[in-house]
């Protein structure tokens, strides 16, 4: 049937002759069950199958658990409240040991994740967020925006983060742990996000953008649908990188005692070690200094490893392969099976 | 001039324009910043007008402070192009001179130690991607994730300990010994910078390489893969030629653009470096100066490491016109 | 399984004078289980032009990389693969030590890829490449790099430009000529060709093909040209082999094939590529895919979409047998197939053989 | 033939400035001009193949017809009314860009990168029903997606419909990007190249399934391809028109059958001749003078073929023939007008 308007869908839209008129029904709790198996399901599958992600998710998960149900249950760490100077595993009730001032070692380190999490998470949302926002607008749209969003990624990007974390914390002298992430990845996304754009660029003439545009589906869509998800692994490690930048930096911070040494940190227990208890010119004082630093080398290394084996999750082969869901034999038959191949 | 290296320039130049206009911001209209704290400092000591107090501020920032803001960056710029920064209020020096005396050995630690890491970074990175799937590959692999997790001032700190204070066979502090040798291009002193300097360029470099060679070994892997690397096996070159010319010379490509941003944040890092070693560099004296409100001081390091960087990435990013032919023949954003 | 070596009774498959002799070559990946190159045994005939035809999928990769024992790892060839020098070396490929074999690669047996631009080394000049390899094979780069010059001037392309720019800065098509030069540098006697033209426009690739000819001729080279386009090759090739399912269902001259193919797959392949000639509405496309190396259909490959199938195909495979003089074809009703799957473009043949007579 | 065409092109002309030097002061900058001066129309249901060498501007000229390109010179009238006056505002018809964009869609050369990675099909093909018809249910939507994808040959739909692109065979998925255009209700569909990335015997097939679905969904085709044979076929059944480009210029066009057997331009000639067909009698050495194509930045004077056509005479290079019209073709090129002095000019030799 010729259409008669111009152009405009109007009532006379196609119907099909042929074909089967199933009617099907979308119930709320398939929806719900979609979800589950899309977002919760099937990337556990994958994360789980990979041992890095096994590794680094368990760290992860431990220190998650210290920093919220222990923080909560063990006693805070004050002065004499236990025998001084005692070594690590000596004494049931303080397992890794007490410091000088008769702290017990144990409540330093575990009272001292929640801030370092709450600083990771801040920071690395607001670095990796505000990469993500400048890298796809300036990939995405080009022109004016483009070069004016890359002239001031890369002044941001020249300025060497230590020294201006300093002078910004010095005058603003923050308290609150999510205010001090944000400040000490004040300048990281600048890096993330010219790799950001550079990807976008590519993305945005893939024939698939280009389809969506010419439908007419509008800008703010396409980003979500079509670009954002192609660039989640890229983003996603980058995430956790940020995280590892954040625990270096607060920790070097509370080491030079630039952050107030009023709330604990393992950098201010690694700054009593070497300046007050003297731990650097005798064996025995060894412990204050391993332990804070098995404590930031671990966590870190849980989110390096997370990262590792994330990107996979984002891979939809991987995703189908793993959820068991068959794969359709190639029509024309692919050259090489699966074993090997050139 | 090939529009690239034309456009590069221009860019440099317009970094360097806006960090020291922001510098300038930081200074100046920072509420509760550097200028203000100074002027309530000089206001604790006493004994002082509104005048000698604007003539003391004037002296150290060489800014007049009640002048119109647009009057004082103007005289900032212009003093900032002849190299005057005001001067020390610790050291009563200008800042131009605490920084020429200190900047050489922090670029020296900071550059050698980003040399080092790039090179072991490629030579063991390509090395593993040859060995894929061995157990060499997966013991190299593991131990580099484990080496960056740690951060590098903690490595300084467990090197001053256990190598120098316990082990004695290095020393822990100072750029050199000053009883043997007095600063100059004499050996004692060459030989004593460098012993010093071993501890400090070792623990960044043991923390830098491992990030850096696992990248090399993945950018190698995807490279061996390609078709190019199979024509010229079947062109008979020989495995040597082909490791170095075909697979390190295409997998350094990504990793320099990595390597340029490296650099920006290894210069900033070397203030708690040179706390922890004592170390004479221009991070010890942002450290200071930071602890005793030394405000110009401070200030001028900022904007002389900031230029630091941009001027060593600009000359790196010169260079990658050099060894990615594809770039000088077009302008492709990637390169920074 | 085949019976083995099949020798001198198949004259399609054998040569009095041949260049490379290939018996029961075979590839595997998962060592045994399955094929992706399953018993080949054919004659490549000095200075012929072969064209090598099939789906992708059908293993005409495999065949072209065992010639210079090229398979890549975990791959394992089998079988003999001999090389027969003009000056009467007779050559095991397979048994040849690693240097050895790197000196005959290139030198008497050189391949050029389907990617120009992923076969050159993006930070080299192409002028580079060349000097590499004369290097590598102890040739002298100056006489060698006059030969260049030449071999790019058949190839219609200046070669002081060419040698000094870098493979990004050239077309396509510059690119695929260049490597062509590249690879016929070393003079070598026998160029493999794996779908060198599969990735240019139609006039590109048809020119190419022109020059491929006179190269042949001046430079008395035999050629192995591998292909998914019958029409594109039957116009340059001497000989055609069909291969289906990793095996060779049919060999004989280019001409013999195109007007009276055996195998029912070939016929069905003719009938199935849009061409000029065949009325519009007898083109019928191949019902069903190419099947994979793990679950292949017993007996014939072909079986399960040949029209002639009956119970001998579904359960032997089917040896060679002679249709024509120098024409073969594995196929039990290969008779049946001529009149049973009519050629969409027999009127064509037809007026075309009254006029001229002879066809080629 | 029908009242008004869809899509009407006149003199269209499509340059690429490409900035030298420092934000482009310094050396001027270098335009390519891709498309130079093309007028076609393209009519309700009606098939429109454009052939010729990659660089030749057809792809330029195809994303123009359907509003992708903007054209820097002469006018693109969607029934009747400039597209870009709509675009900006500036047009006194009742047309919104909206309607006009929804109904000018596009299938990619290759199959492979035209579907979304990380969307199911049922997403995927979701997409053109929002934007058509927005107050559809979720399961009316997948009722006609369903229905579709069985009407292209793909069932069980209910399975198809859960599988990502990577679980499709090339075939599958360039019929999903099919289906993605038709459910838009499309009036033109710009097949740009969109079978020569298929296995041979699938290229049969797919054009039949366009043509089918032609009559459907009431929608004209923009056929891009570089194989003569391919493009015949579509647009015999089609019965359409071919246009040969070369160098941003439409230098002949014709109804298909005529132009194959009758080619009234050499490029015609020459492109013929590099079509492979089975007769094998044609061999004959090159028929062009040069093999590669002239610098797009600066064309060739003159007719920009008479750098490589077997035909050239010196007139070529001084004059450029304007289009010759004989009985429905139409070609660029003196050989047409048996008056020009073309005839008596000598031969050219370079």
């Amino acid at each position: 049937m010729k259409r008669t308007d111009s152009g405009s869908v109007s009532g006379t839209d196609f119907s099909f002759e042929k074909g089967s008129q199933s009617n099907v029904e979308v119930t709320w709790n398939d929806r719900l069950r979609d979800f589950w198996e899309e977002f919760i399901y099937k990337p556990g599958l994958v994360a789980w199958d990979d041992w890095r992600t096994r590794i680094g998710a368990t760290i992860t998960l431990f220190f998650l658990f210290m920093g919220t149900v222990g923080a909560y249950f063990y006693r805070q760490p004050s002065t004499n409240q236990v025998e001084r100077s005692v070594g690590p595993f000596q004494n049931p009730d303080y397992i890794l040991g007490t410091t000088p001032l008769g702290e017990d070692v144990l409540a330093k380190i575990i009272h001292a994740t929640p801030d370092i999490l709450i600083m990771i998470t801040a920071g690395a949302v607001w670095a990796t967020g505000l990469a993500l926002l400048i890298g796809v607008l300036a990939g995405y749209k080009g022109g004016l925006t483009d070069r004016a969003l890359t002239s001031m990624s890369d002044v941001a990007m020249s300025i060497p983060g230590l020294p201006l974390i300093m002078v910004l914390l010095v005058t603003v002298q923050p308290t609150n742990p999510a205010i001090i992430g944000g400040i000490i990845t004040i300048n990281y996304w600048a890096g993330l996000g010219r790799g950001l754009r550079s990807q976008v660029l590519t993305l945005r003439d893939e024939p698939y953008v280009e389809a969506s545009r010419t439908m007419g589906v509008g800008t703010l869509r396409i980003m979500f649908k079509d670009i954002i998800p192609n660039l989640m692994p890229f983003v996603l490690v980058n995430f956790v990188n940020a995280g590892r930048y954040v625990i270096f930096q607060a920790v070097a911070l509370y080491y030079l005692g630039i952050l107030p040494s009023t709330t604990s940190n393992w950098g201010i227990l690694l700054n009593q070690a070497v300046n007050q208890y003297g731990a650097l010119f005798s064996l025995d004082g060894a412990y204050l200094v391993f332990i804070p630093t098995i404590a930031i080398l671990l966590l870190t290394l849980g989110l390096i490893l997370l990262a590792q084996g994330t990107d996979r999750i984002f891979n939809p082969r991987v995703r189908t392969r793993l959820a068991g869901e068959s794969e359709s034999t190639d029509e024309e038959g692919n050259e090489q099976p699966a074993a090997g191949g050139f | 001039m090939n529009s690239y290296y034309l456009k590069r320039t221009a860019r440099a130049v317009l970094t360097v324009w806006m960090v020291a206009t922001i510098t300038f911001g930081l200074i100046r209209l920072l509420p509760g910043g550097p200028m203000q704290q100074l002027r309530a400092d000089l206001l604790r000591q006493g004994g002082m007008t509104a005048a000698e107090v604007n003539a003391r501020m004037e002296q150290y920032t060489s800014l007049v402070p009640d002048q119109p803001i647009h009057i004082q960056y103007f005289n900032y710029v212009a003093g900032l192009a002849q190299g005057d920064l005001g001067q020390s209020i610790t050291e009563q020096e200008p800042v131009v001179d605490i920084i020429a005396e200190t900047l050489p050995w922090t670029l020296f630690v900071m550059e050698t130690a980003q040399v080092m890491i790039f090179v072991f970074g490629i030579v063991l990175g390509a090395f593993l991607a040859y060995k894929e799937g061995t157990k060499l590959d997966s013991v190299g692999s593991a131990i580099s994730i484990v080496l960056s997790s740690i951060p590098y001032y903690v490595v300084a700190i467990l090197a001053v300990y256990l190598l120098a204070n316990i082990g004695g066979w290095f020393p822990a502090r100072y750029g050199y010994d000053s009883t043997v040798a007095s600063p100059g291009l004499n050996l004692p002193f060459i030989t004593s910078a460098l012993y010093h300097a071993i501890l400090p360029i070792g623990s960044v470099v043991i923390t830098g390489v491992g990030l850096q060679l696992l990248a090399m070994r993945g950018n190698s892997i995807q490279v061996l893969g390609e078709d190019f690397v199979r024509v010229a096996r079947l062109r008979g070159l020989s495995d040597r030629r082909i490791a170095t010319r075909y697979v390190a010379r295409n997998a350094i490509l990504p990793m320099y653009t990595g390597f340029l941003t490296l650099i920006a944040f290894s210069i900033g890092g070397s203030i708690i470096l040179e706390q922890i070693f004592s170390y004479p560099g221009v991070g010890q004296e942002m450290l200071q100066a930071l602890e005793n409100r030394d405000y110009p001081l401070m200030m001028g390091i900022f904007l002389v490491i900031t230029i630091a960087v941009v001027i060593s990435v600009y000359i790196a990013d010169l260079t990658y016109g050099l060894i990615d032919p594809r770039v000088s023949s077009g302008d492709s954003s990637e390169a920074y | 399984m085949a019976a083995d070596g099949t020798q001198q009774q198949q004259s399609a498959l054998s040569a009095e004078d041949p260049v490379i002799q290939m018996r029961n070559a075979k590839v595997t990946f998962d060592d045994g289980e399955s094929y992706v190159m399953n018993d080949i045994s054919i004659d490549v005939r000095r200075n012929e032009i072969i064209g090598v035809v099939g789906e992708s999928g059908s293993g005409k990769s495999m065949f072209a990389e065992s010639m210079l024992d090229a398979i890549p790892d975990p791959g394992v060839l089998t079988g003999k693969v001999e090389y027969l020098a003009e000056d009467g070396r007779e050559i095991d490929v397979l048994g040849l030590s690693k240097e050895d074999l790197r000196q005959m690669r290139w030198e008497e047996i050189s391949m050029v890829f389907q990617g120009a631009m992923s076969s050159f080394n993006p930070t080299m000049s192409v002028k580079g490449h060349f000097v590499e390899t004369l290097k590598a094979h102890d040739y002298e780069v100056e006489p060698g790099l006059d030969r260049a010059h030449e071999l790019l001037e058949d190839l219609y392309l200046e070669p002081d430009r060419i040698l000094n720019s870098y493979p990004h800065e050239l077309s396509g098509g510059m690119q695929q000529r260049a490597l062509i030069a590249l690879s016929l540098v070393l003079e070598p006697e026998v160029l493999v060709m794996d779908e060198p033209t599969a990735a240019l426009d139609l006039l590109m690739q048809r020119s190419i093909l022109m020059l491929l000819e006179e190269l042949q001729d001046k430079y008395d080279l035999t050629m192995v040209f591998i292909t998914h386009d019958l029409p594109l090759v039957a116009s340059l090739a001497d000989r055609l082999a069909i291969m289906y399912a990793f095996r060779l269902v049919e060999v004989g001259p280019a001409d013999e094939i195109i007007a009276n193919a055996a195998h029912p797959y070939t016929r069905a392949l003719l009938n199935a590529t849009p061409n000029l000639d065949a009325p519009l509405d007898e083109m019928r496309p191949i019902e069903g895919s190419g099947p994979a190396p793990i679950n292949l259909p017993s007996g014939c490959a072909y079986h399960p979409r040949c029209p002639l199938a009956d119970e001998q195909c579904r359960s032997a495979v089917p040896e060679f047998q002679q249709t024509d003089a120098d024409h073969a074809a594995a196929c039990y009703n290969w008779e049946e197939a001529t009149d049973q799957i009519p050629l969409n473009y027999e009127d064509m043949l037809d007026d075309t053989a009254t006029s001229e007579g002879d066809v080629a | 033939m029908s009242s008004q065409p869809v899509l009407s092109l006149d003199g269209v002309e499509v340059h690429f400035e490409n900035q030298r030097g420092l934000m482009g002061i310094g050396q001027e900058p270098e335009t390519v001009r891709a498309v130079d001066g093309v007028t076609i129309d393209i009519e309700e249901r009606d098939v429109v193949s454009l052939i010729g060498e990659s660089g030749c501007g057809k792809t330029t000229l195809g994303k123009t017809c359907i509003g992708l390109q903007r054209p820097t010179g002469g006018t693109v009238e969607y029934r009747g009314h400039d597209m870009w006056d709509v675009r900006d505002g500036k047009s006194d018809s009742d047309l919104e860009w909206d309607d006009i964009r929804q109904s000018l869609q596009i299938i990619h050369q290759d199959p492979g990168a035209s579907l979304n990675p990380n969307r199911r099909l049922v997403s995927i093909l979701s997409e053109p029903l929002r934007q058509v018809s927005p107050d559809l249910s979720k399961g009316e939507k997948r009722e006609r997606i369903y229905s579709l994808l069985e009407h292209v040959g793909m069932n069980p739909a209910a399975d198809f419909a859960e599988r990502y692109p990577h679980q499709l065979s090339g075939g599958e998925q360039q019929r999903v990007a099919l289906c993605r255009a038709l459910l838009m209700n499309p009036d033109v569909i710009l097949a740009d190249e969109a079978i020569s990335a298929l296995d041979v015997s699938l290229r049969v097939e797919m054009m039949d399934l366009m043509l089918d679905l032609q009559d459907e969904f009431d929608t004209s085709y923009v056929f891009i391809s570089h194989d003569l044979s391919n493009a015949r076929y579509f647009t015999e059944h089609g019965n359409g028109k071919i246009g040969v480009m070369y160098l941003g210029q439409l230098v002949e066009s014709g109804p298909a059958e005529q132009l194959i057997n009758e080619p009234k331009h050499p490029y015609t000639e020459v492109l013929r001749w590099a079509t492979p067909d089975l007769s094998l009698e044609q061999t004959g050495d090159m028929p062009m003078r040069k093999i590669d194509i002239p610098d797009p930045i600066d064309p060739p004077s003159g007719c920009r073929f008479h750098t490589r056509c077997p035909e050239a005479r010196e007139v070529c290079k001084r004059e450029t023939p304007e289009t010759y019209q004989i009985n429905g073709q139409r070609a660029a090129c003196f050989r047409r007008d048996e008056s020009h002095d073309y005839w008596d000019s000598p031969e050219l030799v370079d």
